[in-house]
C-alpha cells in the first residue's frame, strides 16, 4: 500500500494528460466522467492508505533509499496529517467536479476536457505538496498549484475581472515562490541537503542558529504564508477568490489557502524545530503576530462588503489567521483542534460557496442588495446557506466548532479572539441570508463615492440564468455542510486527528522515521466537546446572531473607520507587492529580534 | 594561464559589455541591433570557452546559439517592423557593424580553433557553425536594414 | 585567474542587463534588454561549468519569452490602433 | 492607496529585505568550495546507472518525481494559456495578408529548418551524455518551426502547424512520464525507479529509463512550445474582437 | 575569488531579486511588470548555481573527460533546470492574463485598473 503513495499524485496527472490528448474526439459527458472518475480514484487511493495504514507511511520515489541517513532520492511521507489534507483535497475535488457537471455554458472549442483537466492537474498540486517531505518537491507542486490556479481563476476570460483578480494572484504567488526558493538555495547552501528530514538533521548537528538560518526561515516562509493568505500577504485573495469561477473558489477557499498554513507548519517542524532552527519563541511571536492581524483584518473587512463572494474570501482570510493562531501555540491540542477547524472550514467554506454561485445561477447577481427579497422562494437554499453561517460562527456541533474549542481550552485570552472573530464572519452571512432570503429589514440604499467592489456586474457561470435549483448543485452543498457536521460527532475522528496531531508537532519523531524507518507512535488521548467548549461556541453563534439581526435593520453604524484599511485593498499589483516585500521585512524583524 | 579563457574574458568585456550598453538606450532599430552582435559574439565566446576548458561537448551551446541567435533578431525585425520603420536609411548604426565584425572575428575565432582542434569531426563542426554564423550575420544584416 | 576574471565580468554582465531590464519602461525595448539578460545568464551558467542549463536559458530567456512578450505587445497596440 | 504609501511599504520592505539577504549572505559558504554532500552522491549514484551526464541522471532518475512535476507545469501551463487565450463568441479571425519577404531572407529561413530540427534532435537524443535533453532540444525544435514564420509568414507555419496533432503529443508526452514511472512499481520496484537495465557507459543505450523519459519530454516540450507559441501568435496575427475599451 | 569579490555572485542573486521586486511594484505596464517578474526569478537560478560552484572543477558531465575529475555540484544544475521551465511557463500564463485584461478593460496600465477594491 504504502508503495502505492505516489499514485495519488500519478492518477490525477493521467486522467489530466489523457483529458487533454484525447479532448477532441471525446463528448463533454465522457470527459467529464472520466474526470470524476480520476479524481475519485486518487481520493480513494489517499483514504485507503489513511485507513490501511498506520503511523507515518514513508516511501522513496524510484526506489532511492537512503543509507545511513544520505540519500539521493525524493521521499513522499504519508503521515495522518498530509494523508488527511490528500483525502480532503481530494474527496473536495470529487465533489467540485460534480458540482459544475455541466456548470460553464460551452467548454473552449475543441477542448471537452479542459476544465476537468485544470481542476485535475491542480488536485494533483495539492496532493503532491501536501505528501512531499523535500523541500524542492515541495516548491514543484507549490508552483504547480499555482500555475494552474492561476488559469482556472482567469477560466472566464469574457469577463474583465476574472482575468484582472488572476493577475494579482499570479504576479503574488510567484513572487512568493521565488523568494522560497532563494531560501530553499540558503538552506542548502548550508547542510547540503534539500530533504526535509535530512536539512533539519543536518541544522541540527551544526548546532545554534545564525543569520542564515534565519534568513532562510523568513523567505522560505514568505512563499507559503502568500499562499496562506496571512496579512500582509493577502491581497491576491480577495480577489482572486472573489471572481474564480464558483467551483474554483470552493477549492482556493476550502483547501488550497489552508495547505499554506500547513506548509508553514510542515517546513516549520521537519526543518527549523530542532536546536538547530528558529527559537520558539521567536517563531511563536511570529505567527501570532500574523494569525492575529490576518484574524482581525479578515473580520473587519469581511463586514464591510456587500459582494457575496468577496465577503466569504474575507472570512477565509479570518480564518486562516485563527489557524496560524492555534499553530502559534505549538501544542498537540491546538494542533488537533486546528486540524479538525480546517476540516470543517473546508466543508463549511466550499458549501457556502456552492451556495452562492447557486444564487448567482439563479438571480444573475451575487450583490447582497441586489439580492435583497429575491430568494424569498428558495427557502431551501435559504436554510443550507443560514446553516453554513453558523457553522462558520462555530455553532456546536459542527466541526468548525468542535477545532474552535479545542484550540480555545489551551488558554485563556483565545475566546476573545476566537469568539469575536468567528461571530463577525458568521454574523456577516447570516446578515446576507435575512436580506437576501427573508427580505428583512429595508432595500439597503446605495452609498455613493464609496470604493467598493458590487457584486452586481458577475455574470451566471451557466450560460443563461437557471430557472430551477439544479439536483447536483444542491446535493453537493447539502454534503458538504454534512461533512462539516460529521467533523463534529464522529468521535473516531477527533481521536485520530490527536494522534495525527501528536506525530506532526515531534520533530525527531518524524526524523526517524523518514531516515531510520523508526516508527514511534507517539500517544494522544483525543479531547471531546467539554461544557465550556459548547458554551463558548454557543457564545459566538449567539453573538453573529445578534450582531446580524441589528444590522439587517441598519441601526449599525456604517463602519466609516475602515475607511483607511480598504483603500489598502485597492487592486493594484503594484501597491500588493510593496506590501509582499513589506512584509519580508516585518517578518525579519519578528523573527530576529 | 589559458589563452583561450583570456581571450573569452577580453570578448566578454570588450563585446558583450558595449552590446548591453547600445541594447539598453535608443532606439528599437539601435538595439535590436546590439541583441544581433550579442547573438554573434556570445557563440564565438561558446566556442572559445569549449576550447578553453578541454570540453568538446561546450561545443553544442554555440552550435545552438548560432541557430537560434540570428532566429531570434529576424523575430524582433518582424515583429518591431513599425518601429524600425523610422529608422535613417541604410538601418540603425549598429547594424553597419555587424557585417565587417562577422568577417573578422568569425575567421579569427574559428580557424585557430580548428588548428587547435586537428582534423575530424570535432573540426567540422566548428566550420558548420562558423558558416551558420556568417549566414546568420548577412541574413539579419539585410533585414535591419531593409526593415 | 582567468576563471575569476570570467565569472566576475559574466557577473556584472548580468547585474547591469537586469538593472538596464527594470529601467526600459517601454515592454518592447524591454523584451530586447531581457533577451540580453538570457544571452547573460545563459554565459553566465557557462562560466559557472552548467552547461545544461545554459542550453535551457539560450532557448528559454534569449528565444521563446522575449517572443511572447513582443507578441502580447503587439495584441496590445493592435488593439490600440483600432480603437484609434 | 496613495503612490506615497506604496513608495513607503515599498522602500522600507526593500531595505529590510536587503538587510535579511546581507546578513544571510554573511553566513554563506565561500564561493566555490569544495563541500557539496549531495551533488557528490549523486555523481556516484549516476555513475553506478551509466549516466554519463549525471545532471540527466538527477533530472529523470533520483529526482525524477521532481521532473514529473515540472512537465505538469508545463502541461498544465499550456493547457491553462489555451484556455485564456481561447477564441471568445465576440472574437472573430482575420486571415492576415500574405507578407512580402526578400528572397534571401526566404531562402534562408528555408534552409535553416531542416538544419535547426537536427540540431534539436540531437540535442534531445544525446540528453543522457552530454550537455542537453528532452528539454533543451524540445525548445529548440519548436523554434526551428517558427523559422517558418520569419522565412514566409504566419499562413505558412499555420500549414505545417496542426495543432490538433501537436495537442495529442503533448498529452501523450505528459502520459508517456506518469505510465513510465508506474512501470516501476508494475516491476515490484518503487514508482519511477529505474529498472531497465542500465546498459555500457557513455553509448546511446545507457542510463535504463533515463532516455525514454528524456524522449517523453522532449516529444512533450516540443509539442508545448508549438501549441504556446500558436496561441499568441493567433492573438496577436489573427483573433480580432469587437469589443470597445470597457469603460 | 577571494576579498570582496568572493560575495559578489550573492550579491548579484541580491539584487536580481530586489531590483525585480522595484520594477514591479512601481511599473505602469503589466507587460513591463511581468519582464520585471521574470528578472526577479532569475535571482533564483543565479543563487543557486553560485552555491552549486566549485572552484577549479568541470561540469558533471562524463561523455568527454574522465570520471576522475572534479566536478561541480549537479544537484543545483537539476534544479536550475526545473527552475527555468517553471519561469518560461509563468511567463506565459501571466502575459496570456494581460492580454486578457488589456481586452476587458483597454488598459495594461496597473494604475487604470479599479474594479476590486475595498
Amino acid at each position: 500500500m504504502v508503495r502505492l503513495l505516489p499514485l495519488i499524485v500519478a492518477v490525477p496527472l493521467l486522467g489530466a494528460a489523457l483529458l487533454v490528448a484525447l479532448g477532441r474526439h471525446v463528448r463533454r459527458a465522457v470527459a467529464e466522467t472520466a474526470g470524476c472518475a480520476c479524481a475519485a480514484g486518487s481520493a480513494a487511493l489517499a483514504v485507503g492508505a489513511l485507513v490501511l495504514t498506520h503511523g507515518t507511511a514513508v516511501t522513496w520515489a524510484g526506489d532511492w533509499r537512503p543509507h545511513h541517513g544520505a540519500g539521493v532520492g525524493i521521499v513522499l511521507v504519508g503521515d495522518r496529517v498530509g494523508l488527511g489534507l490528500a483525502a480532503l483535497t481530494s474527496l473536495l475535488v470529487v465533489a467540485v467536479l460534480a458540482y459544475s457537471w455541466r456548470y460553464f455554458e460551452e467548454p473552449p472549442r475543441g477542448h471537452a476536457g479542459a476544465f476537468p483537466a485544470l481542476v485535475l492537474l491542480f488536485q494533483a498540486g495539492m496532493c503532491g505538496f501536501a505528501l512531499t517531505g523535500d523541500l524542492f518537491d515541495a516548491f514543484v507542486f507549490f508552483e504547480l498549484m499555482g500555475a494552474v490556479g492561476y488559469a482556472l481563476t482567469g477560466y472566464r476570460v469574457e469577463e474583465p475581472r476574472p482575468v484582472q483578480g488572476a493577475l494579482t494572484f499570479g504576479f503574488l504567488n510567484s513572487l512568493g515562490g521565488y523568494a522560497s526558493l532563494l531560501g530553499i538555495g540558503l538552506l542548502y547552501a548550508r547542510t547540503g541537503e534539500l530533504g526535509m528530514a535530512q536539512t533539519g538533521r543536518r541544522l541540527d548537528a551544526a548546532g545554534g542558529p545564525d543569520a542564515l538560518v534565519t534568513g532562510a526561515f523568513v523567505l522560505l516562509v514568505t512563499g507559503l504564508l502568500v499562499k496562506a493568505a496571512a496579512v500582509p500577504f493577502h491581497f491576491w485573495l480577495p480577489d482572486a477568490h472573489t471572481v474564480a469561477p464558483t467551483p474554483v473558489s470552493m477549492l482556493l477557499s476550502g483547501v488550497m489557502v489552508e495547505l499554506g498554513v500547513y506548509g508553514v507548519a510542515r517546513v516549520h517542524t521537519t526543518v527549523f524545530a530542532g536546536p538547530g532552527g528558529i527559537p520558539a519563541a521567536h517563531f511563536r511571536r511570529t505567527l501570532l503576530v500574523l494569525g492575529v492581524a490576518s484574524a482581525l483584518t479578515g473580520a473587519v473587512m469581511c463586514w464591510q462588503q456587500r459582494h457575496l463572494k468577496r465577503l466569504l474570501a474575507f472570512s477565509t482570510v479570518a480564518h486562516t489567521g485563527l489557524f496560524l493562531t492555534g499553530l502559534a501555540l505549538m501544542s498537540d491540542g491546538a494542533t488537533a483542534g486546528v486540524c479538525l477547524y480546517v476540516l470543517g472550514h473546508a466543508g463549511t467554506k466550499a458549501a457556502l460557496f456552492a451556495v452562492t454561485g447557486i444564487l448567482l445561477d439563479r438571480y444573475g447577481s451575487v450583490d447582497e442588495h441586489q439580492l435583497h427579497g429575491r430568494g424569498r422562494g428558495a427557502w431551501r437554499l435559504g436554510l443550507l446557506f443560514a446553516l453554513g453561517g453558523l457553522a462558520l460562527a462555530g455553532l456546536p456541533p459542527f466541526g468548525t466548532a468542535l477545532g474552535k474549542a479545542l484550540v480555545e481550552e489551551q488558554a485563556d485570552w483565545l475566546p476573545l479572539l476566537f469568539v469575536p472573530v468567528s461571530a463577525v464572519t458568521g454574523g456577516a452571512v447570516l446578515r446576507v441570508a435575512a436580506g437576501v432570503f427573508l427580505g428583512a429589514g429595508p432595500v439597503p440604499e446605495e452609498r455613493p463615492g464609496r470604493q467598493e467592489t458590487a457584486g452586481d456586474e458577475e455574470k451566471p457561470e451557466t450560460g443563461g440564468l437557471l430557472r430551477w435549483l439544479p439536483a447536483p448543485m444542491i446535493t453537493v452543498a447539502v454534503l458538504l455542510l454534512a461533512g462539516a457536521l460529521a467533523v463534529g460527532t464522529i468521535p473516531g475522528l477527533a481521536e485520530g486527528t490527536a494522534t495525527a496531531a501528536a506525530a506532526f508537532g515531534d520533530h525527531a519523531g518524524y526524523l526517524a522515521a523518514v531516515l531510520d524507518a523508526h516508527h514511534s507512535t507517539p500517544a494522544a488521548e483525543g479531547e471531546w466537546w467539554t461544557g465550556p467548549g459548547v458554551a463558548l461556541g454557543l457564545l459566538s453563534a449567539a453573538l453573529a446572531v445578534a450582531l446580524a439581526v441589528p444590522a439587517v435593520r441598519r441601526l449599525l453604524p456604517s463602519g466609516g473607520w475602515t475607511g483607511p484599511l480598504r483603500r489598502l485593498h485597492s487592486g493594484h499589483v503594484g501597491d500588493y507587492v510593496a506590501w509582499t516585500v513589506a512584509g519580508i521585512g516585518l517578518l525579519s524583524a519578528l523573527t530576529w529580534w | 594561464m589559458n589563452g583561450w579563457l583570456v581571450a573569452a574574458a577580453v570578448l566578454t568585456a570588450g563585446g558583450l559589455g558595449p552590446c548591453l550598453w547600445a541594447g539598453s538606450r535608443g532606439t528599437a532599430g539601435r538595439r535590436v541591433a546590439a541583441q544581433n552582435m550579442a547573438t554573434l559574439l556570445l557563440c564565438l565566446d561558446f566556442l572559445l570557452l569549449a576550447q578553453g576548458y578541454g570540453r568538446p561537448s561546450y561545443v553544442d551551446l554555440a552550435l545552438v546559439t548560432c541557430v537560434l541567435g540570428p532566429a531570434g533578431t529576424l523575430v524582433f525585425v518582424r515583429l518591431l517592423a513599425e518601429e524600425l520603420h523610422d529608422e535613417p536609411e541604410g538601418g540603425p548604426p549598429g547594424a553597419r557593424l555587424l557585417t565587417p565584425v562577422t568577417l573578422v572575428a568569425t575567421p579569427a575565432t574559428v580557424l585557430p580553433l580548428c588548428v587547435a582542434t586537428g582534423p575530424g569531426r570535432a573540426m567540422a563542426k566548428l566550420l558548420v557553425i562558423g558558416v551558420l554564423l556568417g549566414l546568420g550575420a548577412t541574413v539579419t544584416t539585410r533585414a535591419l536594414r531593409h526593415g | 585567474m582567468a576563471d575569476t576574471a570570467l565569472v566576475t565580468l559574466t557577473l556584472l554582465f548580468v547585474a547591469a542587463a537586469a538593472g538596464a531590464a527594470v529601467l526600459t519602461r517601454d515592454p518592447a525595448r524591454q523584451a530586447v534588454v531581457l533577451s540580453l539578460l538570457g544571452l547573460g545568464l545563459a554565459l553566465l551558467f557557462t562560466v559557472l561549468q552548467a552547461p545544461d542549463v545554459g542550453l535551457s536559458q539560450l532557448g528559454v530567456g534569449a528565444a521563446v519569452t522575449p517572443l511572447m512578450i513582443l507578441l502580447t505587445v503587439r495584441k496590445v497596440r493592435r488593439r490600440r490602433k483600432r480603437d484609434g | 492607496m496613495t503612490g506615497r504609501v506604496r513608495r513607503w511599504a515599498l522602500a522600507a520592505g526593500l531595505a529590510g529585505t536587503a538587510a535579511l539577504m546581507v546578513a544571510a549572505g554573511t553566513g554563506l559558504p565561500r564561493f566555490g568550495g569544495d563541500q557539496h554532500p549531495y551533488g557528490a552522491r549523486a555523481v556516484a549514484a549516476s555513475l553506478r546507472q551509466q549516466t554519463a551526464n549525471t545532471i540527466s541522471s538527477v533530472n529523470f532518475d533520483q529526482r525524477a518525481l521532481d521532473t514529473l512535476g515540472e512537465e505538469s507545469i508545463l502541461f498544465g501551463s499550456v493547457l491553462g494559456t489555451v484556455v485564456l487565450l481561447r477564441q471568445t463568441r465576440d472574437e472573430h479571425r482575420v486571415r492576415p495578408r500574405p507578407e512580402r519577404v526578400p528572397a534571401a531572407l526566404r531562402r534562408y529561413g528555408a534552409g535553416l529548418l531542416p538544419v535547426t530540427l537536427l540540431i534539436g534532435l540531437y540535442i534531445v537524443a544525446h540528453g543522457q551524455l552530454s550537455p542537453g535533453g528532452g528539454f533543451q532540444g524540445g525548445v529548440v525544435i519548436a523554434t526551428a518551426l517558427h523559422l517558418l514564420y520569419v522565412g514566409a509568414d504566419y499562413r505558412a507555419l499555420e500549414r505545417i502547424r496542426p495543432l490538433g496533432l501537436f495537442e495529442l503529443v503533448d498529452g501523450s508526452g505528459e502520459a508517456a512520464y506518469v505510465l513510465l514511472g508506474g512501470a516501476g512499481l508494475l516491476a515490484g520496484s518503487a514508482y519511477l525507479a529505474n529498472v531497465l537495465p542500465h546498459g555500457t557507459f557513455n553509448t546511446m543505450a545507457s542510463g535504463g529509463t533515463v532516455p525514454l523519459l528524456n524522449a517523453a519530454v522532449g516529444l512533450e516540450v516540443a509539442s508545448a512550445v508549438v501549441v504556446l507559441l500558436a496561441h499568441f501568435l493567433d492573438q496577436a496575427i489573427e483573433i480580432t474582437d469587437n469589443r470597445k475599451a470597457h469603460r | 575569488m577571494t576579498g570582496p569579490l568572493a560575495a559578489l555572485p550573492y550579491a548579484t542573486a541580491a539584487w536580481l531579486f530586489l531590483a525585480g521586486v522595484y520594477g514591479m511594484a512601481t511599473s505602469r505596464n503589466l507587460v513591463h511588470a511581468v519582464g520585471c517578474l521574470s528578472v526577479t526569478q532569475s535571482s533564483t537560478y543565479v543563487l543557486l548555481l553560485a552555491v552549486g560552484y566549485r572552484r577549479g572543477a568541470t561540469a558533471p558531465v562524463f561523455s568527454d573527460v574522465p570520471t576522475s575529475v572534479p566536478v561541480v555540484d549537479p544537484v543545483v544544475q537539476a534544479l536550475a533546470l526545473t527552475d527555468i521551465v517553471v519561469g518560461a511557463t509563468v511567463t506565459a500564463l501571466l502575459l496570456a492574463l494581460v492580454v486578457q485584461v488589456d481586452k476587458g478593460h483597454g488598459t495594461v496600465d496597473p494604475d487604470e485598473l479599479s474594479e476590486l477594491k475595498g
